[in-house]
Parts: structure tokens; C-alpha cells; sequence
């Protein structure tokens, strides 16, 4: 048994005993326990195997810096992995198992591979396996990827919740150590709204790994006040992950919960991490870190049940070692240093610590826990030992302060990298910024937070009490030397990284940080250095023989520790990945047999089942009904926009390329908007309802572009005009009423009105009311049939469609949806979404003639650029299939009859339907030289299914051409 | 996605109407000073009141300068 | 007469402890546009930014330099440009002790009692729509959501209360 | 070919642990003046001096970088390969660059552990399948591997899609390039260094470059801050920073400079064997060889030289990585970091000459950089040594969009500003 539990002390609930299982061995623990502790207790100080030489590990430390105790946790399928065991509260019925080992933690078979680590050093991957073929590390691949990983998982999603929120607050301190909490004391009641965010599910820090009772007095007096405090939150197990602009902190709490707070001010005080020593064998089960020794006596009541043995090169271990030894432990020190403080040596005496100076540990001896250690140095003896406390100094933890730019810098008095020129807004206290004595951390604490409340324009109320301690010795410290050729001295303990890689990296010119991390994937692994990343500096300074200062740290991300990517999703799940857009005929499409298929966000009606039971099937009848009868549409989904203003008619001649200015009240005219390159943006019907009032409409697809970009030009660059531009897309819904009978139903819908011909002509407008509603009637036509848009407020839109379908019934009228919309259209030869790519230019879309050339317009310019005006450009055209059985598919690539099948072809096809009046497959499509070929015989290849089809070119307007229909 | 949208070089003179050849509306829409410090530049508060505003931003540290001029 | 149909059904109903969410259909919503100075001088209110104004039961919304959003009965206006939106906003009611935790996992805006007290109003995005937020009493808001976007946001929001 | 890596080196150099291993590549100190200079360490740069050395026979060239080589975006991106390109000047140049891949390894005697997993692209709508159809019969037209597979097919292939009701985006199919993979990136910066290294190529590191000399309006050196260096070919690589470095010679490009997020999970045993992206939003991801999911999506959509993104875009990419694969909800976020990359209006890049003579410029790569470092370094080298484009990349002009010869390859039209 290397530790035991006292029967006394401790942060723990005696006689709340907790169940959990490890490996599926049944094991009990106490509430207070983190998983590691509680096995600590059970004596398993073997947890798992090595990322790569699958070699023994233990638990090395007490928080946050764990490299090693990672654990998959939960049933098959959807377990956890990698969770880090020292700060995993214990909870009954937890399910852990070990990682990366198989067949057994004990006997893991993939440990021969230190019989190769050797030939398994740095960069070993980079320079073998290039085999002689072309794609030789195909064959190796597989074998490496299995080996790698470290848990294994399922594909299942995950059952937990995971919820999101947002908070403000004047100041957010980072950390409940004592400085944390001494800011937090000068803050309350000042009438600033403070949070504090503290990771571990206790607050105090560092002080919870302390025996000094007036420290846990003060501690206890502090949170007394600050829980009386208003307008000051306390968080436990919130980690701040994320710093981002704007003071934009990201904290996740308890796993379940992620919070984006903004503040105004941060107080960092993230305190410090303590460095391990690198020797020989450093990584053998039963090694700690001193500090974690002193948390799990004083806080988890587990004493060294023999002899422990602490290896340091600093001051802070002797309160370690002090602490273990008034518990009853037998503690000896082995200080690297020679010049030891006096009153230390005298303290370590009375107590009967046994001290000695100026030797370093050579190396230690063990099979899976350690049994003894050798001194280097002047002793050169063998001590036997059940624990080896080691303290190579402290880290100050710079995360946070580095995430939004600020570089750290090296502090050579405290030999440490502290937070570099700090943001506006941000401070610094405690350990996080080198001042590692609890006395200097509540100092600095309650100095920050006066500055804050001074950037606040507050006034500090009151100087808060300081507990009685005993001033802080300055913490001397030895920059470690550690050998750089033996074979098992870890640096990065999860990934392998031994003291021989960083030289050999140094040999091979790998000597920037950046360079030597990526070579040997030095805290690269799931703790991201925070035990390795300084020690490897100082080696690689030392190879270099450069100050430290020089050699630089690597960047520093979020998040802080490993965060679940369901919790910063939060609630985006499923259907709520997206909003989704619904017309107000939504509901009585699902309850009259629509299926509906997504447009953007939209959801729109694509057949209906009295038609056919698939699309296909379906759009036939449906075009059917259109072109012999008459069909009603939803196109509410229409982006439709209401321009306003005395230079609206001046305003809409600029954006379109066609003239407005001119058009009659009451008339709709068809409008191309180009881009300020001169290349298509959208289309769309636009109709003067006034002098000074335009209603205008684009596509579904390209509303939310147009309407942002109409603003930018009026706002940003024609603020002179006077236009407003309201967008009315949710406020009028539209039908569309299409085929030789639809004014016949119309008639009888509106029988007040006058829709004859010669009172509603192609392209007019008319205003009514039907029962006080408001109605537009716009005569336009996407068919190609005689054709009515009707449109009403959304309120009155389905009571609208539902009374035109009852007043249209007798003469057959049903509704028809977007596939029989979209075939319409192609056999009209309109363009849309399919052909609208951004590429076109006016002509490509055969709309040149619409430009006008007696006003300007957006994108005229640039329109005329050279290659835009080429005759070979690809231009719309018709296509009819020439071999009847075959079938024609949208993405086929067009050839002359002559070329050869191969390269880029001369165009493609963007949109096919059969044609109802035609008989025959038709599509749409871009060739090169359009309508210059027309008659011609063309290819259509599609690879894909290695098909070719006969094509001829011919008018994309395959039915009535001349628009007898359309003014019917 | 954001509440905001960016739109671009606040301080690129825009031709008038009709006005400027190729040369001009290439340089306009097709280049961009693109610095590495203060840019003033349009952004619009698309799922907010629809204004479009100048800001003023380093653009080598994403520190706010104020309202754009 | 023309059935009416409001974007929730109008008896859409949430009720769960602390908190209640109900469509509060049935408002009259016109937007008044025009250069700033005539519009703030033909509906006769300053409307300042970010506070309503209520005039003879009427609430003014200023939304930009030259926008005014006005609930309740027409204005008579000679030179800014009327709007109706009536149809296009679905209002969702929200109230009880929750409802600021609600809205505070839905946008990043200060809801706390002190920066969002009654009267103000604010537009931000909800599931990332465009919505108007408006504070009708200490513990009662109003959410102006987008018609087509109503029934999402509704959903939206339900889940959010669920996981307070 | 480069020369002095495999498993006997590796043995010999266990078996005798007291001789170090030899330096990767040279640092020498810069000399006063080169045949060419190479301004960027980089992928494209060190590619550039590489094919300059090995192609064209140029001894005397330098590649100056201002800070370590790789420092920038090949170290710093999702690592993926492909060359499903359908416009005209596309398709080719990246067809070549994948060619390349293939035998990158040997030739460089570097392993960069080039894995042709193959990339599928999810389709989400039967349109969006009739412009996969588009894009896969061109790549079969000109000799690229691809295939479409419908709805069942894909999910015998990818099981772990989200083909449930409960999807926003339904799944219809996907195209499919099986030659597609991914490189460890790194290994590139190292590979091209060490093999132009081998041919004497002198790789300058902590030298920025500070001014462009010209005489008239011909190129003859630069400014450093390790001194003047002479030279009558000057070629730009620096991709993020290209206006900055351009403006020094007068130039003003079609280029901003803005910040493209990645994200990295913690490693866990392999379970996604190809790359993955998505037709309803920009989202890719793929499982490195040590276990981790590399993904990535949009840009945040406004100019920025910080090198760090915003949360709510890195949420949103979270949320498209939970959408289509929802088993990632359990995977823990490792890491997440922001490149900087050059957005040019049309989306293309930029290897050609430019207005100034012996100036030559490679840039604009926005999310295509990283597959495209050995053909861009073999076209930007020809480019540099004949002063003429090469046909693979004699789309890539800097006029092309004064000329209206747009490279719109996604189709989203100018969007620099529009995002």
C-alpha cells in the first residue's frame, strides 16, 4: 500500500461511503473523493499505458495538469473518453476503465515497443515507410492509425443535454485561490456585479491543500461575506475555456452548462502549475508531483503509508514535507541546490526531516510502482521508497491572458513566463503572474481589484481584513540541468517525449519552439503541455545556450481543457440546427397531401398527392392541369420588397438594367439587377403602385442578398435619394393562379371586379378589396400561361386560397407544386435558381437586350469588360432530345457532334423536364455561342453513368413563343 | 451566425452613376488597401435594425478605434 | 367573411413553473419612414433609442435614423412613407420569474432587471432570426418574431425554458 | 530526388546513439546577392526554390522568411488533398498538384504520410446532386477519378451520417473522389526544405523582408532586417500577408486578408475513414493518423491580420460537425487555432507576372492553399525562370478580373465583401 487513508481529515463526507467501478472491478470511495483519489485509496496507483512506448503510468498530479489518469467513462457506445481523473468528482455508480492497453492494464502487450525506442525516437515517422510505390503509405497506414488513439467510442450520438446562456457582469475574476478571493472580498458591495469562476467543485484553491488554520479560517470568514454579497455569483466547476474579443470569456460549467459572459474587467487569478523534474525513469507509477502529495494528505486524508522521498530544486516542497511529516509520515528531501535558507535546514531537523543538499535523483528502481531511489551528487545512495515527491519549480498558468494576443514574457527572478503587455481591461494577481506566496497573492488580489473599481470609476470601500501568516520566503529556485542523452527521461509524459528527442530535434536543426514541438509532438497531447511545455524550453535554451527568454513559448489556445463539442453546440440539435422557414399556407399543405422539400430555409410544397405518389409522377399531371385548366400555387416564399419615396422611380432605374422611370401606374415590368462586376445578382417582377410606391419582387433564393444590398447602396452610398426599401416577404403571402381558365376563376373569386383583358392587360396590377382585405392582383405569368399572382396580407392568405379553390373547383382547379413550377418555367424558357450562378452575364442569360442604353445602372461598367462581351461565351439555349427511350439528366456536359469526348465540353445542362405539349424530354442548358448554333446537332455526355445522348439546339422558349397565351 | 455583416472598405470613393471607366470601377470593386492596422469599414446589423454604420478597427489586433468619420 | 390565421394558430399556449409563453396575437404594426427630422416631427415623439414611447395607445419603436415602428391605429402622415407590417410579425408573450433567464439563453443582450427594465426594447437575433424584444413589465416581455420564422422561434424558446 | 532517410538510417543511427543525426537543412547567414529570391518559407515558397533548383537548374536562390519555415498556413490548416475542380484553368493545375502528391514522399525522401482515404461531399437537395453530377462528369472528362453515390451506397460507406428525420438537412447522396486524402502538413514545410536545402538552396529564417528595390520598373533586390539582399527575380509567397508585402513594390490587389478557423479533437481510435464535407454549409473533417478530428468551415467573414477567430463561427462550424456526424457531440475539443488567408473576389489564385518587371506573384489561395503547394511551386517556378506563365496556371493572371476571366469555381459570385 503506497498511501493510506487517515482515519481523520480531510475534505470528505466520512459516512457518505460511494460505489464505483474500475476496470469492472467493484471499489468504494468517500464524497469528496475525485476518481483519483479514490483510487489512490484502493492502493491502484497503475491507471494506464503510455501513448507510444505503452509503458506503466501513474498519477502524477491533483488537477488540471494531469497528463496520464485519463479514463473512459459510461457504458458502450456512449462512453466518455480521455476524461481527466484528478478532477473527476467521484459520484456513485461511476463506470471507469482504463485506456490504450490491451490485452490488460497489467500485462499490455504493446509495451515491447520500448525494446524499440531507439529506432522509435523523434521524427521517426517522417523518415521511413516512402516505400518504393507510388501510394506506399496506404499499406502502412491502417496499422499505424490502430495503434494510435487513445480511448475508443462509438457512432451513437449523445443522450446528455447540454444547454448554452449569456451573462454580463463589471468583473470576472478567474479563480478562487487566495488571491481570487481576496479581489473578490475588495469587490463586494462596491456595487459592481462580479463573477467569479473557479474550476474545481470547491472553491479556495490552493488554500484547500493547506493545513494553516488561520488560512482555512480566513477562507471559511471570506465566503461567508461573499455569499451574503449581492450581485456577486460564485461558480464551482467552471472552467473559463475561451477568451475572445470583447472581453468575451467562455466558461463551461459542470459539464452540462456553457456560458459566454461578457465583462467589462477580467482579474486573472489562474494561479500556477509545479514542474516535474526529468530524470531517468521519471514516469514510473508511484512519482508525483510534491504539491500533489501535500493536496492528497491535507485534502483527501491519503499519507504516504511508508517512507516518501521529495526531490526539489525549490523551496515550496518543503511544505510538503513538513505538512506529510506533522501527519506522521518519515519524509526526506533531496535538494538539488547546495545553498539551502537556513531556517528551512533548522525546521527540517525539528521535525526530523532528514536533507540532502546538492544531490539531484540519478535514478530509480521499481518493476510497475517505485520501490527505491539513487542519489547523484555527493551521497550517491540507495533510498528505498513507496513515493517520490518531485518540484522543479512553478508554471504560472498564462492561458488566458496569452488567447487574445498578449505574448508572455520570461520573469528570470521567479524563473518563470508571466503574462506579457496586458488588453485594456485585463489584470493580473497571485501565482498566475509569479507572485507564488499565498500572503503576495492576497496582496496583489486586493490590489487589482482596486484598480479595477478605479477603471469602474468606483470608489474602494473599505481595506479588507488579511489573515495572519508568516511572510513569504522568495521562492529560490535552480533552473534545473537535466541529462539530454538518457534513453526514459520524460518530458511530455502523454506523448512520449523523452529529453533524447529534444536533443536529437536540436541536432536535426528542429531548435524553434514552434518547430521542436511539431517534430516531436511536444504537448501536442490532451493536457497541452502544462507539465511539459517549460521544462522543454529550458532543455532547448540549454542545447542552444541562449537565455530562455530568447527561445520563446508556443501559442496558446482555447480551450483551456478538453471541452465536449456537444456542449459548446448546446441546444443547435437536430431540427433546431437551422430555423426553418414556413409559408402561411404551411398547415394547409401538410393537411391536404403536400410532401414538402426544403428551398434554402424554407419549406415549400413540391407535389401534392392527389397528382401521383412521386415527384415524377406527380409533376406531370400537375404540369397537365396548368397548361390544359387551370392550377393554383403557393409562392409566398417570393422575396418580395416595398420601395418608397419620392426618388424611388430614380432609385430602381439605377439598380435594374432596364428603365423604370417611365412605368405607368398600375403596370409590372420584368427587371435583371446586376452586380457593381456587371455579372447577374437576380431577377424579378417589379409594379408602381404610385407615384412614389413600388412593389418589388426578387427570387426566394437571393431575397436576404438583394434586400442587404439595396440597403448598402442606399445607406452607405446614396444616402442623398429618398427611398426607404422595407422588406414584406412574411407581411403579403401570393398564389399563383395559372392556365387558359384561371381569369374564368378569377371572375368568380372577385365578382365585384372588373378583370376583363382590357381592365387587367399583361403585366398590370390592380388593388382591390374583398371583404375590407386588401388584395393585389398582379397579371404576370412564370408558366408561360395566362397567368394571375394574388397576393394579401399573411393574416388573410390561407382563408384567400382556401375561397379562390372553392370558387375554382367546379371548373377543376388544384393546387400544384414546386417540381411542376420549376417544369413550367423550363419549357417556357425562364431562367432561375439553376441557371442564376453567379457567372452570367446578361447576354449568357439572353436578357442583352434588356440593357438599356439611355440611363446608367449597377454594374454597367464592368459588364463590358472584355471576356464578358466574348461571342464564344456559353449562352442559354433550348435542347430537345433526339433519342426518345433515353434519358436526360441536369449536370450532362455538352459537345459539338464532331468533338472528341473529352475536357470541358462547350456547356452543360442545368434544367430538364418533360414537356407535356412537346411530347418529348426538354431542358435548358449553356453552350458555347448559344442560339449562334441553333438547329444544330449536338452530345450530351454524362460520364458519371456512361451515358451519351443526341441532342438539337433550339429556342429555350419551347411553347408559345409569340405569348398568345400569356395575353389571352 | 453573427448579428452583424461585414461590408467592406469604408474609405473606397464609389464612382458616381454612370461615371468612371473600367479602370476606375476595376480599382473600386476589385482591389483593396487591405491593411494591417486602422480600416475604416461598413458593417451592416442584419438581424437587428438593418442599418449599415462605419467602424473604425485595427485590423492587427481587432481593437475597436470608435465610429468610423 | 376571410378566415384569419395567425402565424401560431392564436391559442398557442407554454406553461411550465416560473414561466408562461403565449401567442398575443391581433396588433396593429406600421412602419413610418422618412428623413429623420419630418418623421419625428409628424408622429410627434422623440423616440429615443432603445425606450418606447406611448401616446394616446399608441407604443412607438424608433428602429433606425429613419424608421419608426408604431403598435396600435394608423397616423395620418404627409411625407414619410407608411408601411403595414401588421401581418408580417408574429408577437409571442412572455412572463413569469423565468422569462429573463429565457431570453438571456436566447440573444447576447443584458436582460437583468437594472438594463432591461420596462419600457425598453431592443433588436437582436433569436435562433438566428431577427426579433424585437420588448419589456411590457418587470417580469413581462413581448417577442416580435419574423411570421415565417414564428413557429421556429417558438420551439426555440420552449426548449431553451426546458433546460432552465 | 533528396536522399538519406529510411529504416537503415533509423538503425544505424540506434545502433551508434553517439553520432547525432545530420541537420535537416542549412542555415546558412545571407549572401549580399542571388539569381533568384524567394520572399515566404512557407509550402509554396520552399516548393518554388525547390522546382527552381530542380527544374530550371538555378544554383544561386534564397527563400527569406520572417520568421521559421512552415510557420504560417501549411502549418496551420485541415491537411486535406483532393482535385474535384470543374472551371477551365481549375481542373487541370489541381489534378497535377494531387499527381504530385503521389510520389511526393519518395521524391523528397521525406515522408509526409500522403493518405489517399478518399473525400466524399455530402449532398442535401436534388439540385445540389445535379451540380455534384456537373463537377463529377468534368473530373471523368479529364481523366480525375470520381463517382456519385445515391443515398444507400453512401450509407454502407459513412454509417455515422445523421440519415434520421431528425436531420434539418436531409442526406440524398454524395460525390465521391477516392484519390483524395490527406497529408501530414508539417512534413511538407520540412520535406521541400530539406531536399532544396540538399541542392543548395539557401534557406534564410528570422529575415523579414522590409522594402522591395526597384529601379525604374525593374525589380532589384529587397530590404531585410538582416540587410540588403540583391536580386533581379523577386517571387512573393507569403500567402496572408500578400498585400502587405505587394504594397512595398506599389502593387494594390484584388486580395484581404481574413481568419479561417480549424479545430482539432482529443485522439481516439480510428472511426472515420475518409475526408468528410457537406453540401448545406463549407464544413470538412477528417481523423489524423494519431486519432484526433481535424475539421473546419467558412471564414468569419470580415478582414483581420489576428490569426484568431470569433466564437460564434466557431460554434456555428461545431454545430455543422454535430449536424451531419452526431457522435461528435461526445468528442472533446482539443484545440482550436486561426490562419490567415488571402480572399481574392472570384475565390482563385494569383502565379503569374506582375506589372513590375522580374516581381512575381503567388497568392490569393483563400481555403485551397494547402493542396495546391507542389504544382504551385512547380508552375511558380517555371514562371520565375522563363517569365512567362506556365499553361497549368495560365489561368491564374492578375488581370483576369480586369479582363472578366472570373475562376468562380463554388460558384458564390464576387463575395469578398458579401459573405
Amino acid at each position: 500500500m503506497s498511501f493510506r487513508r487517515l482515519t481523520s481529515g480531510g475534505r470528505l463526507d466520512r459516512d457518505k461511503s460511494v460505489k464505483f467501478r474500475f476496470n469492472g472491478k467493484r471499489l468504494k470511495g468517500l464524497s469528496g473523493d475525485t476518481l483519483a483519489s479514490a483510487l489512490l485509496a484502493n492502493d491502484r496507483l497503475l491507471v494506464g499505458r503510455s501513448f507510444k512506448y505503452h509503458r506503466p503510468r501513474g498519477i502524477v498530479g491533483a488537477g488540471v495538469e494531469e497528463p496520464n489518469a485519463l479514463f473512459t467513462i459510461g457504458k458502450d457506445g456512449t462512453e466518455q473518453v480521455n476524461v481527466i481523473g484528478t478532477c473527476l468528482e467521484l459520484t456513485e455508480n461511476l463506470r471507469a476503465k482504463s485506456q490504450n492497453a490491451w490485452p490488460a492494464l497489467s500485462f499490455d502487450l504493446r509495451a515491447v515497443n520500448q525494446l524499440f525506442a531507439p529506432i522509435f525516437g523523434a521524427g521517426f515517422y517522417y523518415k521511413t515507410f516512402m516505400g518504393p510505390r507510388l501510394k506506399s503509405w496506404m499499406f502502412y497506414e491502417p496499422h499505424i492509425r490502430h495503434a494510435a488513439g487513445l480511448g475508443k467510442t462509438g457512432t451513437q450520438g449523445t443522450a446528455a443535454r447540454h444547454n448554452t446562456r449569456n451573462a454580463f457582469s463589471d468583473v470576472l475574476i478567474i479563480g478562487s485561490g487566495p488571491a481570487g478571493l481576496a479581489a473578490a472580498l475588495a469587490l463586494a458591495g462596491t456595487g459592481v456585479s462580479v463573477t467569479l469562476a473557479e474550476q474545481d467543485f470547491e472553491l479556495g484553491g490552493s488554500i484547500l491543500s493547506s493545513q494553516n488554520e488561520n488560512l482555512l479560517a480566513w477562507r471559511e470568514a471570506t465566503l461567508a461575506t461573499l455569499n451574503r454579497a449581492e450581485n456577486l455569483r460564485l461558480l464551482t466547476r467552471a472552467t473559463v475555456q475561451g477568451l475572445f474579443d470583447g472581453n468575451q470569456a467562455i466558461i463551461a460549467i459542470g459539464g452540462t452548462m456553457v456560458e459566454s459572459l461578457r465583462a467589462r474587467t477580467i482579474i486573472f487569478a489562474t494561479g500556477a502549475v509545479e514542474r516535474p523534474l526529468v530524470f531517468d525513469d521519471n514516469d514510473l507509477p508511484g512519482v508525483m508531483l510534491a504539491s500533489a502529495l501535500r493536496t492528497y494528505a491535507n485534502r483527501f486524508a491519503l499519507l504516504p503509508s511508508k517512507r516518501c522521498i521529495i526531490a526539489t530544486n525549490n523551496d515550496s516542497a518543503y511544505e510538503t514535507a513538513f505538512d506529510l511529516v506533522t501527519l506522521g509520515a518519515t519524509v526526506m528531501i533531496a535538494d538539488e541546490r547546495n545553498g539551502i535558507a537556513g531556517e528551512l535546514l533548522a525546521k527540517s531537523a525539528s521535525l526530523g526531516v532528514v536533507v540532502f543538499a546538492g544531490s539531484s535523483i540519478a535514478a530509480v528502481a521499481g518493476k510497475r510502482r517505485i520501490e527505491a531511489v539513487m542519489l547523484g551528487g555527493p551521497h550517491h545512495v540507495r533510498l528505498s521508497c513507496d513515493l517520490l515527491g518531485m518540484s522543479g519549480g512553478w508554471s504560472p498558468l498564462v492561458h488566458l491572458t496569452s488567447q487574445v494576443g498578449s505574448k508572455p514574457q520570461f520573469n528570470p527572478s521567479v524563473q518563470a513566463f508571466v503574462p506579457g503587455p496586458l488588453a485594456t481591461g485585463h489584470y493580473v494577481a497571485g501565482a498566475c503572474n509569479g507572485s507564488f506566496g499565498t500572503l503576495a497573492a492576497i496582496n496583489t488580489g486586493q490590489a487589482q481589484a482596486s484598480a479595477v473599481l478605479a477603471a469602474l470609476g468606483k470608489k474602494a470601500i473599505n481595506k479588507t481584513d488579511v489573515p495572519p501568516l508568516e511572510a513569504d520566503r522568495g521562492l529560490a529556485i535552480l533552473p534545473s540541468v537535466s541529462p539530454s542523452k538518457s534513453r526514459f527521461a520524460f518530458v511530455d509524459f502523454q506523448n512520449d517525449v523523452t529529453a533524447k528527442d529534444i536533443a536529437q530535434a536540436r541536432d536535426e536543426g528542429y531548435t524553434n519552439i514552434e518547430h521542436l514541438k511539431r517534430y516531436t509532438t511536444l504537448g501536442m497531447g490532451t493536457d497541452q503541455g502544462k507539465t511539459s511545455n517549460i521544462n522543454a524550453l529550458a532543455m532547448l535554451a540549454n542545447l542552444r545556450d541562449v537565455p530562455i527568454s530568447q527561445v520563446g513559448t508556443t501559442t496558446f489556445r482555447p480551450p483551456f481543457t478538453p471541452l465536449t463539442v456537444g456542449a459548446i453546440v448546446g441546444r443547435s440539435l437536430g431540427q433546431h440546427f437551422r430555423p426553418t422557414r414556413r409559408s402561411p399556407l404551411h398547415d394547409w399543405h401538410e393537411q391536404n397531401g403536400a410532401t414538402m422539400i426544403d428551398a434554402g430555409l424554407w419549406k415549400r410544397a413540391w407535389y401534392y398527392n392527389w397528382a401521383g405518389k412521386t415527384p415524377h409522377e406527380a409533376y406531370l399531371k400537375e404540369m397537365e392541369l396548368v397548361r390544359h385548366n387551370v392550377g393554383l400555387s403557393d409562392v409566398s416564399t417570393l422575396g418580395k420588397i416595398d420601395v418608397q419615396g419620392k426618388d424611388a422611380a430614380e432609385f430602381l432605374n439605377r439598380v435594374y438594367v432596364n428603365g423604370f422611370a417611365k412605368l405607368a401606374v398600375g403596370r409590372a415590368r420584368y427587371g435583371v439587377m446586376l452586380n457593381d462586376d456587371g455579372l447577374v445578382l437576380d431577377d424579378g417582377t417589379t409594379s408602381r403602385i404610385s407615384e412614389t410606391k413600388f412593389y418589388m419582387t426578387t427570387t426566394t433564393a437571393q431575397a436576404g442578398e438583394v434586400m442587404s444590398w439595396l440597403e448598402y447602396l442606399l445607406q452607405c452610398h446614396w444616402p442623398d435619394l429618398d427611398v426607404h426599401v422595407t422588406s414584406l416577404t412574411d407581411e403579403w403571402g401570393g398564389m399563383a393562379l395559372s392556365g387558359p381558365n384561371a381569369r374564368q376563376v378569377l371572375e368568380r373569386a372577385f365578382p365585384e371586379e372588373d378583370l376583363s383583358d382590357s381592365a387587367l392587360p399583361y403585366m398590370a396590377v390592380k388593388d382591390i378589396e374583398y371583404e375590407k382585405v386588401p388584395i393585389r392582383i398582379l397579371r404576370l405569368s412564370f408558366s408561360g400561361e395566362l397567368g394571375y399572382e394574388i397576393h394579401c396580407p399573411a393574416n388573410f392568405t390561407q382563408g384567400l386560397w382556401e375561397h379562390v379553390l372553392k370558387m375554382g373547383a367546379s371548373a377543376g382547379l388544384k393546387p400544384y407544386g414546386l417540381e411542376a413550377l420549376a417544369s413550367l418555367r423550363i419549357e417556357k424558357g425562364h431562367v432561375a435558381g439553376l441557371e442564376l450562378d453567379h457567372r452570367n452575364s446578361l447576354d449568357d442569360l439572353g436578357l442583352g437586350k434588356m440593357a438599356s442604353s439611355k440611363k446608367s445602372f449597377v454594374g454597367d461598367t464592368l459588364r463590358m469588360r472584355e471576356d464578358m462581351m466574348a461571342p464564344e461565351r456559353w449562352s442559354l439555349v433550348g435542347l430537345e432530345l433526339l433519342e426518345p427511350g433515353k434519358k436526360l439528366r441536369g449536370g450532362a456536359i455538352l459537345f459539338a457532334a464532331k468533338d472528341e469526348i473529352k475536357g470541358h465540353g462547350r456547356g452543360y445542362i442545368t434544367s430538364v423536364t418533360w414537356s407535356t405539349d412537346l411530347q418529348i424530354y426538354v431542358a435548358l442548358g449553356l453552350y458555347q455561342g448559344g442560339l449562334a448554333h441553333e438547329n444544330e446537332e449536338i452530345i450530351a455526355a454524362f460520364p458519371l453513368k456512361n451515358e451519351k445522348v443526341r441532342l438539337r439546339i433550339v429556342s429555350p422558349h419551347f411553347i408559345d413563343r409569340e405569348g398568345t397565351r400569356l395575353n389571352a | 451566425m453573427s448579428e452583424f455583416r461585414y461590408g467592406g472598405d469604408a474609405t473606397k470613393k464609389r464612382p458616381g452613376p454612370g461615371a468612371g471607366g473600367l479602370k476606375v470601377w476595376h480599382e473600386y470593386v476589385f482591389t483593396f488597401d487591405n491593411p494591417k492596422g486602422p480600416h475604416e469599414e461598413f458593417w451592416q446589423h442584419t438581424l437587428g435594425c438593418r442599418q449599415w454604420f462605419k467602424l473604425k478597427r485595427n485590423t492587427a489586433t481587432n481593437e475597436i478605434l470608435g465610429g468610423g468619420a | 367573411m376571410l378566415d384569419q390565421h395567425s402565424p401560431l394558430g392564436g391559442d398557442a399556449r407554454f406553461e411550465t413553473t416560473g414561466l408562461t409563453m403565449r401567442e398575443a396575437g391581433g396588433f396593429m404594426l406600421i412602419q413610418y419612414s422618412g428623413p429623420e427630422r419630418v418623421l419625428l416631427r409628424e408622429l410627434s415623439v422623440e423616440a429615443a433609442f432603445g425606450k418606447n414611447e406611448k401616446s394616446e395607445g399608441r407604443t412607438f419603436f424608433r428602429i433606425n435614423s429613419a424608421q419608426i415602428w408604431v403598435i396600435g391605429k394608423e397616423l395620418e402622415t404627409r411625407h414619410s412613407s407608411i408601411t403595414n407590417l401588421s401581418s408580417s410579425r408574429c408577437r409571442i408573450a412572455l412572463f413569469g420569474e423565468k422569462a429573463r433567464a429565457v431570453l438571456q439563453v436566447c440573444a447576447a443582450v443584458d436582460f437583468s432587471r437594472a438594463s432591461f427594465a420596462t419600457g425598453a426594447y431592443v433588436m437582436t437575433g433569436i435562433h438566428h432570426t431577427p426579433v424585437l424584444v420588448h419589456c411590457t413589465g418587470p417580469e413581462s416581455f413581448h417577442i416580435y418574431a419574423m411570421r415565417s420564422f414564428a413557429l421556429s422561434v417558438w420551439e426555440w424558446l420552449i426548449d431553451a425554458a426546458s433546460g432552465l | 530526388m533528396a536522399r538519406g532517410y529510411s529504416i537503415f538510417s533509423i538503425l544505424k543511427h540506434a545502433l551508434r546513439p553517439k553520432q547525432p543525426w545530420p541537420e535537416a537543412w542549412a542555415k546558412p547567414e545571407p549572401k549580399s546577392s542571388y539569381d533568384a529570391i524567394v520572399i515566404g518559407g512557407g509550402g509554396h515558397g520552399l516548393a518554388t526554390a525547390y522546382y527552381l533548383a530542380k527544374n530550371h537548374g538555378l544554383k544561386n536562390i534564397a527563400v527569406l522568411e520572417k520568421g521559421h519555415i512552415g510557420s504560417g498556413n501549411v502549418g496551420r490548416n485541415t491537411t486535406i488533398i483532393r482535385s474535384n475542380y470543374m472551371l477551365g484553368a481549375n481542373t487541370a493545375f489541381f489534378e497535377k498538384s494531387l499527381k504530385m502528391w503521389e510520389g511526393l514522399s519518395h521524391e523528397l525522401d521525406f515522408n509526409c504520410m500522403v493518405s489517399h482515404r478518399g473525400q466524399i461531399t455530402v449532398g442535401i437537395s436534388p439540385t445540389q446532386m445535379d451540380s455534384f453530377a456537373r463537377r463529377g462528369n468534368i473530373m471523368r472528362l479529364n481523366g480525375i477519378d470520381a463517382e456519385l453515390l445515391d443515398r444507400q451506397e453512401l450509407e454502407k460507406e459513412l454509417p455515422y451520417l445523421d440519415y434520421s428525420k431528425s436531420a434539418r438537412y436531409p442526406i440524398w447522396g454524395a460525390l465521391h473522389q477516392p484519390r483524395a486524402g490527406t497529408v501530414r502538413h508539417d512534413a511538407v514545410a520540412w520535406g521541400y526544405a530539406r531536399a532544396a536545402s540538399q541542392l543548395g538552396v539557401h534557406i534564410i529564417e528570422n529575415c523579414e523582408v522590409t522594402g522591395i528595390l526597384k529601379a525604374d520598373n525593374t525589380v532589384t533586390g529587397v530590404e531585410t532586417t538582416r540587410g540588403r539582399i540583391l536580386s533581379d527575380k523577386v517571387g512573393i509567397a507569403v500567402a496572408g500577408h500578400t498585400s502587405h508585402v505587394a504594397k512595398m513594390a506599389g502593387l494594390r490587389l484584388p486580395v484581404e486578408s481574413h481568419v479561417l478557423q480549424a479545430f482539432v479533437t482529443e485522439p481516439v481510435k480510428p472511426m472515420v475513414h475518409h475526408v468528410v464535407s457537406w453540401g448545406a454549409e463549407l464544413f470538412y473533417l477528417s481523423q489524423s493518423d494519431k486519432g484526433g478530428m481535424v475539421f473546419g468551415g467558412h471564414i468569419d467573414g470580415f478582414n483581420t491580420y489576428t490569426q484568431r477567430g470569433q466564437f460564434f463561427k466557431a460554434k456555428e462550424v461545431m454545430e455543422c460537425a454535430v449536424a451531419l456526424m452526431p457522435f461528435m457531440s461526445r468528442m472533446r475539443l482539443l484545440r482550436a487555432w486561426g490562419g490567415l488567408v488571402d480572399m481574392t473576389p472570384d475565390g482563385s489564385p494569383f502565379i503569374c507576372t506582375t506589372p513590375i518587371d522580374g516581381l512575381y506573384l503567388n497568392g490569393g489561395w483563400c481555403y485551397q492553399g494547402f493542396k495546391a503547394t507542389p504544382a504551385s511551386g512547380f508552375t511558380f517556378a517555371h514562371t520565375m525562370a522563363k517569365n512567362e506563365a506556365h499553361h497549368l496556371s495560365a489561368g491564374f493572371a492578375l488581370d483576369r478580373l480586369m479582363k472578366g476571366k472570373e475562376l468562380d469555381e463554388h460558384g458564390v459570385g464576387n463575395w469578398t465583401y458579401k459573405q
